[in-house]
């Protein structure tokens, strides 16, 4: 039960992560001189940084060769995030419009 | 279970464990479960923003342009940097590398340093225009009259990030003592390895709040 | 780790009865106490922090009660009154309730049931310890500095703009908020990493679950309060203006931040007392558990959809329309398990033998007034009724028949029930029982009134009312003071017990099967003196209890780690 | 005999939707009290019949029954239904004004409130409305959050700063009816009363211009003074006879000496009255906090008259 049983990750995963992780921050910035319209210039970055995130997640943090729990707990966390925003949202952007729903 | 009796490691394994593999996973779980918490402290302050956002968007167009692009994006590349060389920390203390886990200890608190060196200078040049939080905010710059809301979000959410990379910065410190006195090897590098986590998310913070403060078009 | 069983010789031990050597004797001193890691001394260090707190709220209570005699003034003024019914909340909410269950009763008995020594991580829990007594202090702080007269929802603008110690007491509650999400961790990690060989999760005792389900909604939750209270200091110092109209932001953003936490800690409250009424409802009828994993999921359920359900606070507050609807809604979706548990307790009495002693007469009062609880909530969930009823002592009355109804008459269960195993003393059942029924009938006559009141239309934080309603509010004022004397019995009777020699416990006076009952009463230093093996539900009670009594030959605790023995000198035997 | 129950713990039904209300609380109190009734019953029985007799007593092995766990899932399932739909349906009544209603501006400040009707008369704490006509209100606050709250309407709508929230209703005939603040809002928030008398549209048509012309007149200052003591709610706060309510009684208070918090002392002249009345934080008087709200928006000959008024008040 001692340390051969960690993964030690290998060297090629961990620099390819982090070039990965370099050269979606490019992108990232190169997008946003491009002109997109809204909603698709903030969901661009946001899939650039949900890549980037999960680039972090599973290779510098080892979620791929870990136990799975740890990577429930991070989806877990990530889950009760959007329900928090998406059902506060649910207030704060049909405030304006009250009766909508009954006409 | 199967082994009861001492194995190399042991001598870190606190009493109420069975063997230092439980002792391992569990506080890798305990960690995850921190960083559980962790996500959803700021995830409290992104739902500020995103209700702001959708409120004012025209309000967030213009204050991001204050922001200086380039400081966030060499500050995203150093974190990236940091990332990669706590990372390699920890596959030093795997390999039994003494030398190369002080090593990438250093590179990361030195890395960890540019960032709020970087930081400090983006806060000085706001606060010398009168960008402040809350109602000491007195720039004119902006023609928006929420334009406080949108600096006190930012200097929160850059503000609490900062203060978890100065925690950060200083469980590094101590790791870096410990190696030198030998505490991590191969069999027992807990503290290294739980400590690498907490970096990677602070690292996985910055990379949402980059696009989020600084990248507005 | 628990697959492995048969790699063992496992044979039965038998159990020590009245040992000399146990945890409460292991060493001694103040600094034994103080800096001790042994979950079940800290529980017991919650225990009386908790107890000593009720007691401050308490007392806070008979004083509202006492001041709404008249309808104008009877002995202090409106600002006294806000800030006392302010400390009432905040006290039994962050300091009582919330911190009840989980760190006294849970701390103790949820690494026995486990069958493990410890919490996985015992210095956390008892920083977590230290934490909640620190930010304890910053109450008592603002207790001496004025008090805070916001209400405990804290409620912007009001909270921002008055003049009272709302910062410190903030704090406190922000500091506190970390000793909740250090036990709830500490909690989850046990469950999944220290469980003892044989215990799968089909095997958890449902105390246990409830405690899993618990601990997942603080550490899910209780962050997002930090964050908030957090803003709200900014909001004071800075003026950041998020939840300031007056600077462009807006209050009801702030009712959803605090809510999103708020809500699930109701869960936080009473989830926990769930557990304890399965393990009572079955060891006193002698007799499986009825629905097993109904009970056990519908605790994660709750969990779950407590965190769907925050707006229900918020149905008059301003919020659009849709998201009242889509609340409410949900908000009925609660009722389902909880209706589920409630059943599934009565289905498991029958055909059982049926034992009335007192943790049982309690679990019994908890049914009736929980299930009191539980329709008014229904009711409070249906929208045009709740207009009329929002913030009414309709609403003071529900959350009190959850409250105290529920979790504070399973927390009295439960400390009936586990009071031998704790102390190792029994306590005197006549005298116990004679104090649950007044303190049912005490109850009952406080909060009954409050329902018709509520209904008639009499407002909550209401210092002073119109005269309609005076018999109503003296007949709760009567009822407080009977509920106080059955508290005072309680402590009477318990307190002897602490002091009385004759009157020790064996070591599993109940005839239960769970983990905790395989040890002395009360327990060694290491919860037990060889790994247990765990090979039935804890709930079978058709099983002979010498099977529950097994452990791993060749495991014993007092000579397998040399280093702790040499830093405990009482270990050496 | 459920009526005559409801009417126990209800309070009057005084507008269009309160029956609707009404009736769902009773089924839902009907339907609790049958099983609320039967997990008693069960328990009682149980307790007495399965007594256990012996220490050795053996109890049957009854892990679930399938049925039974879904009947107690499907019938609770149904009853919740129908209180939502039920619930929603009474909520799209009270959220929902007709576009003929008549509309009255409401002002919540701690701790009274205001309502200015469309001809511009205003009122404190009393709202007056045409009875049977529906009538809606267009609420704000000035300060905290506040809530309007009418038991007999079974009406409730927060009022916030910076905000409009709306309320409507209709009621069934005159009548006089109280005004509740439901959302704690500091010293006085009990004291936050009011009524609303419902009279018949005629006689509301002639108070109405009544009101007018009595705004219309040209009154001496004092008398101006105390109209505005009335209508602006300082009555709530500050007594006329010595008395210390929340704030500072006026008798007496004209050229009075002013021990402030801070420990500097003021004469309480006009200067100091007019920025007490403008901008009551500047100079809090010891023993009292800083919860008024500023009145700015009051003319200048306003203040004078107020002003006036607390000279006279010696």
């Amino acid at each position: 039960m001692s340390s051969h049983e960690h993964h030690v990750i290998d060297l090629k995963y961990l620099l390819g992560a982090a070039a990965g992780l370099i050269i979606l921050t490019i992108l990232t910035v190169g997008a946003s001189y491009v002109e997109i319209p809204r909603p698709f210039d903030l969901l661009t970055a946001m899939a650039l940084a949900f890549g980037k995130a999960t680039l972090v997640a599973a290779v510098f943090m080892g979620l791929i060769w870990d136990k799975k729990i740890n990577t429930m707990a991070l989806l877990f966390s990530l889950l009760f995030f959007f329900l928090m925003i998406g059902i506060t949202l649910l207030d704060t952007l049909f405030r304006d419009r009250p009766f909508w729903i009954y006409n | 279970m199967a082994n009861i009796n001492a194995t190399p490691g042991e001598s870190h394994l606190a009493h109420h464990f069975v063997d230092s593999e439980q002792q391992f996973d569990s506080s890798k779980l305990g960690m995850w479960i921190f960083l559980v918490t962790e996500v959803l402290f700021f995830g409290g302050l992104f739902v500020a923003y995103i209700v702001y956002r959708s409120w004012n968007p025209e309000l967030f167009y213009m204050s991001a342009k204050e922001l200086s692009t380039i400081m966030g994006a060499i500050n995203t590349v150093v974190l990236i940097g940091s990332s990669l060389t706590i990372a390699l920390a920890v596959r030093a203390a795997q390999l039994n590398q003494q030398a190369n886990i002080s090593r990438y200890l250093i590179a990361t608190i030195l890395l960890a340093c540019v960032f709020l060196v970087i930081k400090y200078f983006e806060y000085t040049s706001k606060f010398a225009v009168g960008i402040l939080p809350g109602e000491l905010y007195t720039y004119t710059g902006i023609d928006h009259p929420g334009a406080p809301i949108f600096f006190s979000i930012y200097y929160m959410m850059t503000g609490l990030h900062g203060i978890h990379v100065i925690i950060g910065i200083g469980l590094m410190v101590y790791l870096l003592v410990k190696t030198r006195q030998g505490s991590y090897n191969a069999a027992y590098f807990t503290p290294v390895e739980i400590t690498a986590l907490y970096w990677h998310l602070v690292d996985l913070i910055w990379i949402f709040l980059f696009p989020l403060l600084y990248l507005i078009e | 780790m628990s697959a492995a069983t048969k790699d063992f010789k496992i044979r039965e031990f038998p159990v020590e009865e009245n040992p000399k050597e146990h945890y409460l004797n292991a060493a001694s001193g103040l600094k034994s106490w103080l800096f001790t890691v042994d979950h079940k001394r800290i529980g017991l260090m919650y225990l009386a922090s908790i107890i000593f707190f009720f007691f401050v709220g308490g007392l806070l209570a008979l004083a509202l009660r006492l001041e709404l005699w008249e309808p104008a003034r009877t002995f202090m003024d409106a600002d006294t009154y806000n800030r006392v019914f302010t400390l009432h909340g905040a006290v039994m909410v962050f300091l009582f309730i919330i911190p009840s269950i989980p760190a006294a009763l849970g701390n103790f008995f949820l690494p026995m049931m486990l069958g493990a020594k410890d919490v996985a991580f015992p210095k956390l829990n008892l920083l977590s310890f230290w934490i909640y007594s620190f930010g304890a202090l910053f109450t008592l702080y603002s207790i001496a500095h004025g008090g805070v007269d916001t209400g405990w929802t804290f409620y912007t603008p009001y909270s921002t703009s008055t003049g009272t110690a709302v910062i410190s007491m903030t704090l406190g509650v922000f500091i506190m908020g970390f000793s909740s999400i250090l036990t709830g961790i500490n909690f989850i990690v046990t469950v999944h990493k220290m469980r003892a060989p044989g215990q799968t999760w089909g095997k958890l005792p449902l105390f246990i679950w409830s405690l899993y389900a618990t601990a997942i909604i603080q550490v899910l939750a209780t962050p997002v309060l930090a964050i908030t209270l957090l803003l709200l200091i900014m909001e004071r110092t800075l003026g950041v203006g998020i939840f300031d109209p007056a600077l462009g932001g807006d209050p009801v953003l702030y009712q959803h931040f605090f809510w999103f936490y708020s809500h699930p800690a109701v869960y936080i409250m009473i989830v926990p007392a769930f557990g304890i009424i399965s393990e009572i409802i079955s060891t006193f009828s002698k007799k499986t558990i009825f629905g097993y994993w109904l009970i056990a999921l519908s605790s994660l359920a709750i969990a779950f959809t407590g965190f769907l359900v925050w707006g229900h606070h918020m149905f008059v507050s301003g919020q659009s329309e849709l998201s009242t609807i889509i609340f409410s809604f949900l908000t009925f979706f609660v009722g389902i398990p909880t209706g589920i548990k409630i059943l599934n307790w009565v289905a498991t009495m029958y055909k059982g033998s049926i034992d009335m002693k007192t943790p049982m007469l309690y679990a019994m009062m908890f049914l009736f007034l929980f299930s009191i609880g539980g329709f008014t909530g229904i009711m409070l969930g249906a929208l045009s009724v709740n207009v009329h009823l929002h913030d009414t002592y309709y609403v003071v009355a529900h959350f009190h028949y959850v409250m105290m109804g529920g979790t504070v008459f399973a927390f009295l269960a439960g400390i009936h029930y586990w009071w031998p195993k704790m102390t190792g003393k029994m306590y005197n059942e006549l005298w116990a029982k004679i104090a649950s029924v007044v303190l049912f009938i005490g109850f009952n006559v406080t909060f009954l009134p409050q329902f018709v009141m509520g209904s008639q239309g009499m407002p909550r934080r209401y210092y002073s009312y119109i005269e309609q309603f005076q018999t109503l509010h003296q007949t709760s004022t009567v009822g407080s003071w009977v509920l106080g004397l059955g508290f005072i019995i309680v402590g009477i009777y318990l307190t002897i017990s602490l002091f009385s020699k004759a009157n020790k416990a064996s070591s599993n006076p109940w005839g239960a099967r769970a983990l905790e009952w395989m040890s002395s009463s009360p327990p060694p230093h290491h919860n037990f003196n060889h790994t247990p093996v765990v090979l039935h539900n804890p709930y079978d009670f058709h099983k002979p209890i010498s099977e529950f009594r097994l452990g791993i030959d060749g495991s014993d605790n007092h000579h397998e780690h040399t280093e702790v023995a040499q830093t405990q000198p009482a270990e050496k035997s | 005999m459920l009526e005559t129950i409801n009417r126990l713990i209800l309070p009057q039904v005084s507008s269009t939707f309160a029956a609707d209300v009404d009736g769902l609380f009773t089924f839902i109190n009907v339907a609790s009290a049958i099983i609320l009734l039967g997990i008693t019953v069960a328990i009682i029985y149980f307790s007495v019949k399965y007594k256990r007799k012996s220490e050795d007593d053996v109890t049957p092995v009854i892990r679930y029954n399938t049925t039974l766990e879904l009947t107690w899932t499907i019938i609770p399932l149904i009853l919740i239904l129908i209180v939502f739909a039920w619930g929603f349906r009474g909520h799209i009544d009270m959220r929902t004004p007709p576009s003929n209603a008549y509309e009255v501006y409401v002002t919540a400040n701690s701790f009274f409130w205001q309502f200015t009707y469309p001809n511009g008369v205003q009122t404190t704490d009393e709202l007056y409305v045409p009875a049977g006509r529906p009538v809606k209100l267009i609420m704000q606050s000035r300060d905290v959050i506040h809530s309007f709250f009418v038991p007999d309407f079974r009406v409730k709508q927060d009022v916030l700063p910076g905000r409009y929230t709306t309320a409507w209703f209709q009621t069934l005939g005159t009548g006089e009816h109280v005004i509740f603040c439901t959302e704690y809002c500091g010293s006085g928030h009990s004291d936050m009363d009011g009524m609303v008398y419902a009279i018949e549209p005629e006689e509301f048509d002639a108070w109405l211009r009544e009101q007018k012309e009595l705004s219309e007149q040209e009154l001496p200052l004092a008398v101006l003074g105390q109209n505005l003591y009335q209508q602006q709610g300082c009555a709530g706060c500050h007594s006329l006879d010595g008395n210390v309510v929340i704030g500072p009684s006026f008798q007496g208070l004209y050229m009075d000496e002013r021990q402030g918090a801070d420990g500097s002392s003021r004469v309480a002249d006009e200067d100091y009255l007019r920025e007490s009345i403008n901008n009551p934080g500047e100079f809090i008087t010891s023993g009292f906090n800083n919860i008024m709200p500023g009145y700015s928006y009051l003319s200048e000959d306003q203040v004078s008259a107020i002003i006036e008024f607390i000279k006279e008040q010696q």
